[in-house]
Order: C-alpha cells, then structure tokens, then sequence
C-alpha cells in the first residue's frame, strides 16, 4: 500500500499547488478525469488577492514563465471550494497555504480546517509576490517558526515547499524539517524574466516572473537529490515532469512522490498517463514496488 | 501563418482603425491568422497596462467595445501603433455543413466572433439566420456581414430598430426545430435567456455558447476560467461549449472576479 | 566606437570561458573562423587540473549538463597557449582565472600577465568544483576580497563571472564592485543533475553538474535585468543566447556584451551570425547605435 | 534507428562477446546505429567508471583493446550486461564511390573503424586493398572481413606474419599513384610515418587519418581535443581528417591530456 505522510494517494502523481486548483470543481476534474492520486489546491491566503497584471503566463522555448501573484479568493472564500473538491474527488486534497508571517500562515490553516483539507502544503516559496512566498523561504529561521506554527495549530500532515533560488536548498529543507515538517516539496519556480524585443516592454505584467516545465527539471533533480540526502523526511518531486520517465528521474533522486505543474497544459490526463508509464516499468524491471525506485539513484556509484 | 499555439506574443501593427458603434471599434492589424476558427480568441497586449482576451472579428482584425483600463489604452492607439498579440486559442464553433440551416444569435459585441462565422457557413453554403440584439440602432454591430451571409433580424432593447425587446423576443417567434445549430454569444444574461428557451424547447444540443470568464493564462493552465460544475476551463475547453456541456453549470448565476471569489450575475 | 571596459571587441559578442578555450589555436579559430568580438580562456588554475571523469556533458531537452571540473594545465602551460591567442586571434583575449582563495586568484593573474591577455575574468561561479567557483562565489566578503587582491597585482580591466546559485546575485554583484571590478558577466550555469533510469546511475561522473543552453536564458535574462539595476559598472550577459534576438533580449535586459557558450554546439559562426543580425535590427528600428539597446528595457514601464 | 545525434546515453545490452585478439575484443550490443558512416565514434559510457570514445566495428558493435581502467572494466562485462552509449559523433571516412581504388591502412585496433569501410567500399563496387599492421600475427584484427573486401598485406613488427616491419614498410613498396583514396587508421607514430610518406609522394589530398586524442564532452563545445595549428576539433570536425587538413600539425609531435598539457609523442 503507498502512503505519503500517512496519506493514502491513488498513485504517486498529484496536481501541484496553483494549477486548475482555483475551483473545487476543477480539482475534482484533475482527479477524475485527470487521473491525478491528489491534488494540491491553489495557494490560499488570508485576504483576496487579484494578482498581477496580465500577461501572468507566457510560454517559452522548453518552458513556461508565470507572474500569477498568488491571486486567490482567502481562506473564508474558498472553504466552500475545499469542501467541493473533499467531497467529490475521490482522493486526497491538500490545502496551499501563503501568509507574509507565522501567525498569518496559522490563521490561514485554521480558517481552512472546517474543510478538512487532508494536509497542508505552505507556500514559503513564489517568487514574485513581494512579502509573500521565497520573500520569507530564503530564510531558514522563518521557515523554522512558520512550519512550527502551523503545526501547533493542526495534527494534520505538514509539507513545506522549498524555493531553488538560494544557495543551499538543504539548509531551508533542514530548518522545515527542525519546524516539524512531514515532508518538503520541491521545487518551486525559478526566477526568471522575458522580454518582447519589438517594443522593450518585460512581458509579464509583472515584468519577471517564475521558471517552470522542462527546463526546471535537472535544477529540481538536483535539489531532490541533495534533499534526499540530508533529510529524513520524505521529500516530494516537483518541476519539469512531463513525462513517466521524468517521474520516475526524480523518484530515483529521492522523490517519495511526484507533482505535476505546467505539463497539464499538453493534456489533462498527465497524470494517469504517467502513473500507468510507472507501472509498466516497474513490470518490465522486475521492481517489486514503486517504493524501489525512491532514491534508487543514490546506490548507484 | 503562425502555429496555432503561438504562446509568445507575436507584434501586431494596427493598419486601420473602424468606428463600429460609439463604443466599438475594430483595429485591422498586419498579422493573419489563417488557421483559426471563429470563436476562437487572442490574448491582446497592450503593452505596460494589461492583456485581455478578444475574439478575431476577422483573420486580422479584433472588435473591441471599450469598458475598462486596457480597452481604453487600446482605443488611444492610432494607425502604425502596435500591440502583442498570441493565439489563436480554445475551442470555436462547429463548422456548419453545406445545406444546414444555421440559426446564429449575436448581443452586442458578440457579433465580433459571430460575424466570421456567418461568413463561412455562407462559404459552406448553409442557409444562414442571424438574431442580432444591442441597447439601440447604432449599437448594432457587423449587420450588413450578417445581411450578405442570410437572413437578419434585429432586436434593440429600446425598440429604435427591429423588434423593440431581447433576441429571446425575436427567438421566441421562430420555428427552432427547423434549425440544425444554434450558435450564441452576447451578455451572460442573455446567453443564460436564451439558454432557459432553447432548454425549455428541448434543443440544447443543437447549441453552443461563447463564454466570457475571467483569463489569467489564457492557456488551460492556472485554472482561473474554471466553471461550475464541470470544472471545464473557459480559455481551453471552451470558450465556445455546447448547451449540454453547460446544463447545471453556473451560465447566468455567477462569475469569479480576479481572486477567484464568486461574483453574483 | 564600441568599447567595454576599455577594451575595443570587433562585435558585442564574445566566446564564453570555458568553451573552445583550452588552446591559442582554438580560441583563434573562433575568432577568426566564428566571428567573435572577443574571446574569454578556459579557466585556468594554478595547478594542472584532469577535471571529473566522463561523461562530463550531456545534451538535455532545452540545454545542456555538464561538469569538467575545471580541467585546465595550469598557468605556467597555459601561458604559451595565451601567447598563440594574442598573436593570432585579432580580438581582444580574456584569461579567465580561478582559484580556491584570493592569494590563489592574484598568483594566477600574476602568473599570466606575461601573456599579456587584454583582461581577467574571475571564475567564482563553477558550480562543480569542490572548493571553487560557487563555493566562493556565494560569499560576498570572498567575493569582494578576491577581486581586491587581483585588482591590486593588475591595472588591467577586472571582470567577475557570477553564480546564480544564490539568493540574491546583486548582493554578490555589488561585492565585486566594491571589490573594484570593472564588470560583472552573469550568468555561470545553473546546478543540474540528470539520472539514467535504465541504470540507475546519475550520468555525469560527477554525479551532478551545470545547466546551460535555452533552458538557462530567462534565468540569465532575470539576473542580468537586476544586476543592470543594482550596479554602476557594465554588466556582460550569459546563458542561453543561441540567436540574435536571445541577444538583443539579454542586452535590453542590462548586457553591455553578450557572451555565447553551448551554442557552439550549433555552429561555430553563430558569433558573426549574431552580430549580423543584430546589426539588421538597428537598421530595421532606426536604432543609431548597439548602445541603444542595452538597459532598454528598464525604460518601459 | 536513432538521430544522427543522440546526445543522451541509450542503454546497450551486451548480447556476444567474442575474442579477436588476447587485448582485444569486439562487444555486440542490442542497438543498431543504421545511418553510421564508418569513421565516427559513440560514447562507450561504463557506469560508474568513465566514458570512452570508441569507433563503431559494425552498426552494432564495438572493437575493444584493453588498456586502462574503462577498458577493463568493459572486459569484465558478459553477454546480459549492459552500458550506456551514444553517438555516433563526428565525420567519418568520405565514402567511396564505384570503380575507385581504396587503398586501407590499419594498424592495431585502428583496423576497427577501417573493416566497416573496406565492406562499404567493396559494397560499393570499389576497388579494396588493405594493409594491416600489428606487433604479432595473433594481434591481427579483422584480417578475414578485409579479406573478403579485396586484397590485404599483412605486416607484423615481430615477423610472425606478411613482411616483418611497419605497415610503411608495405606501403613504400606499392604503386601509390594508382590509388583514388587512402584512409589510415592506427596509433599516432605509425600514422605520422604514413602521412610523411605521403606527404613526399605528394598524395596526401587523397588520404584520411582517423586522429586519437583526449575527449571530454565529446560533441564540440569544451574544446578539449582541438589540435594545432588548425584549432580543428578531433571530437566533432574529425575524428577523421584529410592529409591537407593535417598538415603543419601537432600529428606525430605532441598530444594532450585530460588536463590541456602538450604530451610529446
Ligand atoms: C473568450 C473571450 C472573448 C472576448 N471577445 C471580445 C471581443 O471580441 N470584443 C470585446 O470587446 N470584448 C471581448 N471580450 C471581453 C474583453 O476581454 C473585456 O471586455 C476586456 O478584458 C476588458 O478589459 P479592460 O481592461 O478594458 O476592462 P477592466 O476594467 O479591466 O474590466 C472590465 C471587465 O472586463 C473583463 N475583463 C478584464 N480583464 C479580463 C481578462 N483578463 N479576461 C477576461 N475578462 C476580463 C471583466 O469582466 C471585467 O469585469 C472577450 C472575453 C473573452 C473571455
Ligand atoms: C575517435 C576515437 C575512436 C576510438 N576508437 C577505438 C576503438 O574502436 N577501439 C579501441 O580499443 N579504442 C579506441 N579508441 C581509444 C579508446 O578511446 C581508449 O583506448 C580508451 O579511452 C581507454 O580508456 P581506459 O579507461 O581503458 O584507459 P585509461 O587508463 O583511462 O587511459 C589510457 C589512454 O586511453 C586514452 N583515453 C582515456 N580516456 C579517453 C578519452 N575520454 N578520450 C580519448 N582517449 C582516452 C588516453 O590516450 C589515455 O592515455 C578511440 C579513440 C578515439 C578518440
Ligand atoms: C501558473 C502557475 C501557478 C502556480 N501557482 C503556485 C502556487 O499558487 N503555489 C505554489 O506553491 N506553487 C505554484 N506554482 C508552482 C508549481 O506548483 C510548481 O512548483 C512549478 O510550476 C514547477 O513544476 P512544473 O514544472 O511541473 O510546472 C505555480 C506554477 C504555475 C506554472
Ligand atoms: C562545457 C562547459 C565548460 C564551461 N567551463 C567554464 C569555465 O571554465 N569557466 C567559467 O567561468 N564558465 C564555464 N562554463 C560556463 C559558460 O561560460 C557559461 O557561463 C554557461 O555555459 C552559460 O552560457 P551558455 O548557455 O551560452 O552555455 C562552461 C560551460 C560549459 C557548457
Ligand atoms: S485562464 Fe488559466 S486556465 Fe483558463
Ligand atoms: S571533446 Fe569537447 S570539443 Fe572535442
């Protein structure tokens, strides 16, 4: 039986935080149709937030850049949202949380419980929302006291998710860990920037903006692999999956379970696609067990 | 001419601006997009304010009813300006086949996507209805696309031209069964009309609506366009559905505003 | 008159350290045959260096992995190499240097002078070199003490080579201005790692390495963009350039210079290719001059 | 069956081994690279060991000498075992066309790239005379494939079989004149002693050499195998090069290694 945290997950690929998660309505299609094991919800904070400016998300060559700016309606606003997704999904949900502060992310988690959210994934790591996001999860100390915080306020699982834009991924994974993380999850985007040449103007309406798909993948290998390495809690794999070979890449490095983000923009169902992709490697292998994969790569020298 | 996932915005150069309606104006601009089918839209960059999705009123042109920030900024520009321009996306309407008979129903600047498409059932030699609704006569738009392709007939909420009333006024009175597809687009609460009608008259699968939903991405992927109850997202699987698709959604009830809180319609 | 730290490139476009860098012969033909503006060495050190075992590079979807491990014969072979270079390349020639501390930087740039190279770029930036590059980038004091202990054995113009391995790369940035720096080239690869899923097996010999290629850009984009903010002296941009409008985005972000490394892999005129191109924009916007386009960006708002 | 530039190990399962010489064997794998031209290499990736440049023997195999750590370590593989592999990289040897004269001169395992060739060649209806050098009879390799592609003389250093010398030794004596191309392929000493050969013939604008030297990335970019004067790099613009090319050039004088020193030959 594969659990993750105590979690129960289909399989090990779930949709990542802030993808089709706005509605519960479409977190059930991702589980249902989609195929995902779970589904991380949008980020959630404690006031409504509109965003940035449009463009929020542009396609590149090999990747993605997106300025979304943590739009979401705030915790009493989307209860209703969570209840839907925990009532008719069929799988695990995990609640994205965001706050500029410890006591905002705790207020936040416990203005969701109501909604039973299956665990709590904070948000210490968009990289473009002032305050917000890698503002704070560039500093150990932070992410420390907001980890424990929101432990204090719930016995649900706790999974932290890590910013690669830092030097040390595995000093931030630590200190989540110390907090009293259950898992880590990485990695979120990177920072990045593109520019219209015709007329000068940075794209994004918020002029830079967060790297994700294919061209993240071998940052977020790395940073599994060395968080694998220096944590005892399960970490979980995100960035540039797009396919099962991707996901079965990343487990190797270390990851107890996959998400996946930008990919859902070629076809929804990623996720089954990629869960079956598993399965029949695992058969063709011989591997007993998905668990045989995870951090495979490490015994390997 | 350009691959129909052109995620990056291509520069589009305005090569003539047209008065449509005191508030609607259709900007021509030097870029076409052949492939696309009518219904589909385009992310329109107005450089240091905003991007919003409009649909194509042609292969290159855009009809643009200013409302706010960003439409303002583009009823500013002049000839030789120029905005960013990606897409086409989505999903537009059906083709109508040769012989059917096409019953379109258009509301204010939901002609913009309408009226290509009345030109090409025309092309494909379908027999051609257009219900055209606006406020008054000179808010009416693309009439004369809509003559040349059928027939017309004119709706206006204060009765200056054709029946004086909504376009489920005018629907009301025609044979609805003798259509093979119905293709709506205007207000949310005139689509969410004509909607009731065309359910009441059991012929909801014959139709599809364009929906207007707010658009981060534009691209299916962030999940802000998502509606209720389906989670079906506006900018991908849509923005054209079809009347089934929609039963027990949200259509005329509410909307999300940029946060994704609900707004009441 | 085009010129960047005194020194006067052919064209903007400059050979990246490390790559085609290891001879006199090869850094003339890039030149000559290339059309580079200018030429930066491989890094070199001040011992003989073998570097990781193989495979050292990969080619990913959308970039490149690799991990040399500094390879180089050490200054007093190198010498001979710098000597063939600046006779025959016609192009400015830039030694790069590394060391594990400043006094290691200073008698490597001492070292070479005899060569007579037209300026030094200072390697703190590998991202895969135990005791090197990144380890000693990342530290702003290191980072500002080094360039002052070149600055002080050289008058000729100083550049230090960036990591984006970091939180902040204006905080290292500013360093090396306070350091005395006469630019600062950004960006060094990003840390990647790649798995063999067959096998198991991570593919580079050393297990994990640096990201390079289109995948980088908007990364390099981003950096160069704040560091153009941040800092008074030139910024040289890197990472990703494989056309003349990733130049031209990468110069209206900051870049004063553009250097192209992977993309050799293409073409070993894809300098002049570039710089023609280039020229044809300014033509096409009425731009008077290359300098238009640097920083342009930073006007749009 | 794969790109031209398979940049990315492909796992190669060992499906033969067999024995070509006490240091040398020949590993048949379960890919097969169609579109090889004989002359290029792949990446003989043994995992968690090294990665080595070798010459493809056929479309799906590898000819090994042992002489280091990645090359014993292959000879510790079996039938089953696998490795990683990727290429084919470079420019191999230009092929020959019908009705041409090819004289192949090989020495060591340098006859591994060159039995490809003469079969391509003799495919090709060309003309195929081979001189294949070794230390002993028993360090002869391919004789049988060069054999059935035309005629071959045989030089062993020790005499133990053809004339006692060098491959030169053969070569001075045959009517070089007569040939359309020559390609070489053997350790540096030897094929400097040819090329000086040729060079005083004034034939060297008919002759390639397949050049050996220290390999990183493999695939043109980090500039660890260029030679002087020229800058050419072995990995990507070679392995194989024309006499003209080589000329006034480090072959035969130094190479270098992994760390960029110039090693005298
Ligand atoms: C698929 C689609 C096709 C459309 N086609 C046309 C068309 O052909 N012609 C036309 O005039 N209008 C069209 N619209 C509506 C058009 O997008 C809005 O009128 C425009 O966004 C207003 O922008 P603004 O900055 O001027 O107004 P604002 O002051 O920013 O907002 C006014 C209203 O415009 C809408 N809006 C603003 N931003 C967006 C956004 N990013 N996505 C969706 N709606 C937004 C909201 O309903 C908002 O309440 C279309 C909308 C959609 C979804
Ligand atoms: C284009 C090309 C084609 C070749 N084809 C064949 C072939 O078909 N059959 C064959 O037996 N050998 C071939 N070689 C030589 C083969 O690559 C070396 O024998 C092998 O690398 C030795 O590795 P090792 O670890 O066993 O030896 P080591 O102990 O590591 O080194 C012994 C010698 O092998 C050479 N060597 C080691 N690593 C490399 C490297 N990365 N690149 C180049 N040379 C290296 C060096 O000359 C070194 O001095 C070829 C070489 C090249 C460049
Ligand atoms: C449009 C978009 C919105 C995102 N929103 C969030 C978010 O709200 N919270 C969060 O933790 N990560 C967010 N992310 C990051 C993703 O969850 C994920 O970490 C990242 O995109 C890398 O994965 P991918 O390459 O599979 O997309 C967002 C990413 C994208 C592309
Ligand atoms: C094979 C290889 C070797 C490199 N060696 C060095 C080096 O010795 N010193 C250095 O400062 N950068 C080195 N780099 C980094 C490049 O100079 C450059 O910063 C990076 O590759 C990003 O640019 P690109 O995307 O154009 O390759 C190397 C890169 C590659 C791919
Ligand atoms: S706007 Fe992002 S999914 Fe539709
Ligand atoms: S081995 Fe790198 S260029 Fe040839």
């Amino acid at each position: 039986m594969y659990t993750l945290t105590g979690l129960k997950p289909k399989n090990p690929i779930i949709l990542a935080a802030g993808i089709l998660g706005t509605t519960g309505a479409s977190l059930c299609r991702v589980a249902r149709e989609g195929g995902a094991g779970a589904v991380v919800t949008k980020s959630i904070g404690p006031v409504p937030k509109t965003g940035h400016p449009n463009p929020s998300m542009v396609r590149l060559d090999g990747g993605f850049l997106n300025a979304m700016g943590l739009p979401n309606p705030s915790y009493p606003d989307f209860l209703q949202e969570l209840e839907i997704a925990k009532k008719d999904s069929g799988v695990p949900v995990i609640a994205s949380i965001f706050g500029g502060t410890a006591a905002e992310f705790s207020e936040v988690a416990e203005g969701l419980l109501p909604g039973k959210p299956d665990a709590f994934e904070l948000n210490v790591s968009c990289p473009h929302a002032e305050g917000y996001g890698a503002a704070v999860g560039s500093s150990p100390c932070l992410v420390e006291a907001i980890t424990a915080a929101v432990k204090d306020v719930t016995n649900l699982p706790v999974w932290v998710k890590l910013t690669p834009n830092v030097s040390d991924i595995t000093c931030i994974g630590t200190a989540a860990e110390s907090g009293g993380a259950d898992a880590v999850v990485a990695i979120n985007t990177l920072k990045g920037m593109a520019i219209d040449i015709e007329s000068g103007y940075p794209i994004l309406g918020n002029r830079s903006g967060g790297l994700s798909g294919k061209a993240v993948k071998p940052v977020a290998v790395k940073c599994v692999y060395d968080l694998y390495s220096a944590l005892e809690i399960p970490v979980i794999g995100v960035g540039g999956v797009t396919s099962w070979k991707d996901a079965v890449e990343i487990m190797m490095a270390g990851a107890s379970a996959v998400q996946v983000g930008s990919a859902v923009y070629d076809r929804l169902d990623i996720f089954s696609e990629i869960s079956t992709g598993i399965e029949a490697f695992l058969r063709r292998k011989s591997y007993s067990d998905v668990k045989r994969l995870i951090g495979l790569s490490h015994e390997m020298v | 001419m350009f691959p129909l996932d052109a995620t990056f915005p291509l520069n589009a150069t305005i090569i003539r601006i047209t008065e449509e309606s005191p508030s609607v104006r259709t900007f021509f601009f030097d870029l076409n997009f052949e492939t696309t089918e009518p219904g589909q839209f385009v992310m329109v960059w107005v450089r240091g304010v905003d991007e919003v999705p409009m649909g194509l009123s042609r292969k290159n042109s855009i009809t643009v009813q200013k409302v706010g920030e960003a439409t303002s900024k583009l009823f500013a520009l002049k000839e030789g300006d120029s905005f960013g321009l990606r897409g086409p996306f989505g999903r537009g309407f059906s083709l109508p086949s040769k012989g059917e008979k096409i019953l379109i129903i258009a509301g204010g600047v939901g002609a913009a996507p309408l009226a290509p498409y009345a030109e090409s059932a025309n092309a494909a030699s379908s027999e051609v209805h257009t219900i055209l609704g606006a406020k008054s006569a000179e808010e009416l738009i693309f009439e004369e696309r809509f003559a040349a392709a059928g027939k017309v007939y004119i709706s206006t909420d204060d009765g200056s031209k054709g029946t004086k009333g909504f376009v489920t006024d005018v629907l009301s009175g025609l044979d609805i069964s003798a259509c093979d597809r119905i293709t709506v687009c205007g207000p949310e609460l005139m689509m969410a009309s004509v909607f009731r009608l065309l359910e009441d008259r059991k012929v909801l699968g014959k139709a599809e609506f364009s929906l207007h939903r707010y658009f981060k991405c534009g691209m299916g992927v962030c999940g802000a366009c998502c509606i209720d109850r389906s989670g079906l997202r506006v900018c991908k699987d849509g923005p054209v559905f079809s009347g089934i698709q929609l039963l027990d959604s949200e259509l005329g009830r509410y909307t999300r505003d940029a946060s994704g809180r609900r707004i009441k319609i």
